[in-house]
């Protein structure tokens, strides 16, 4: 399952939920990436998609992992819109039989999100408004599963 | 009507993030029409810069290519969610 | 933080105020260990530990884990006593600047929970009571961090 | 009195979790307790296992030690939670 959201989530409400109907997994992984607000000069944070293209691009990368993993069941939740600090990004919970399917999943998902998933953002900060962009680290993270 | 989308820092550059026109006179390809928006949309060399990606239709391109002038294109810097 | 709990907990409801307390992290990731109930054949999990001596070796292990990845925060809940199919026995959540040291904390502690943490484990099936000692694949999970 | 906890399935054979007694006559080493044990509590060779760990106070031992007739012993085959 997969939701772009314009409105803010509950992740714990969401991990419950996803639990209940993920039937008899062993194990559920989750990740909550959030807005960061290091040293109190980001504000806010705004991003934005490719209606339809961008969902295309992250049902791609989870039917894959499903695939890959074996996974019994799978959520990405991802926001658009202005947030601010502390607010919850994305959240991605993955279901699996046992524990070590279920946290690569969710990580390889979570590298997708970070550097191939279609979003672009910018942050609201002390000296102005930011296009960000990622990360090296987030390229190597990334490759870890080609 | 071709539909141009602009997303990320070209939004600002372009100061808007996505425009309706007919393909202006004389234009037949998407490296014409981007030689076009770098002069009347104020995008200077940004969409030929190395990272940013393009889309005609939902699709991405790599190669120059004829336009109808009822394409949707996209100009994408580079992504990043999460 | 440390809990080890003879009664049910609401793995949301913890995620929820783990996320409140744990400030400016960027990432959370969670794991849920539940019990098993494949093919309908196991009916109940009992589990128990040795008070005092199984807290003071999760405690450790949380310490070295906060100190390895540089945690923001962390929290172990582990389940004793009498569990149905379904319901959570393990949750550790990780509070980390970056999402890969989220990652990697979660899943030492849940290895070490898995292969070194004191608990005893009777399955109670179609076949009668069974005590169930750590697979092959768990140590050779843990090797992994040594 | 010395304390004696069972876990796991050695709970199973010595038909409880924890007893205390005072440590029986002649008995003065660990060695020597295990081997009353494995008579009096029906524990047959289950505490010589080579996965079976031994806690004295709380503490893991490898070697044989004297018992003062005041410690808490623990037997553990191997652990595992979640």
């Amino acid at each position: 399952m997969l939701e772009i959201l314009d409105s803010s989530f509950d992740p714990g409400e969401r991990l419950n939920s996803f639990s209940k109907t993920s039937g008899n997994a062993g194990g559920i992984a989750s990740f909550i990436g959030r807005v960061r607000g290091e040293r109190g000069d980001v504000s806010g944070l705004y991003l934005e998609s490719y209606p339809g293209v961008t969902e295309k691009g992250i049902q791609s990368a989870t039917d894959a992992a499903v695939k890959r993993w074996a996974l019994v069941d799978v959520l990405v939740i991802h926001r658009i819109g202005t947030m601010s600090p502390g607010e919850p990004i994305v959240m991605v919970i993955t279901a699996a039989e046992h524990r070590r399917a279920a946290f690569e999943a969710c990580d390889f998902l979570m590298d997708y999100l970070k550097t191939d998933a279609m979003f672009w953002k910018k942050q609201t900060g002390a000296d102005g408004e930011k296009w960000i962009e990622p990360r090296t680290e987030d390229y190597k993270d990334r490759e870890r599963w080609t | 009507m071709l539909k141009v989308l602009y997303f990320g820092r070209l939004s600002d550059l372009a100061g808007r993030r996505e425009e309706q026109f007919n393909l202006p006179e004389r234009i037949t390809t998407l490296s014409q029409l981007k030689m076009w928006l770098r002069k009347n949309r104020h995008l200077g060399e940004a969409l030929d810069e190395r990272y940013i990606k393009t889309m005609v239709n939902q699709k991405l391109v790599h190669e120059d290519l004829t336009l109808n002038g009822d394409e949707e294109i996209g100009f994408l810097p580079p992504v990043g969610g999460g």
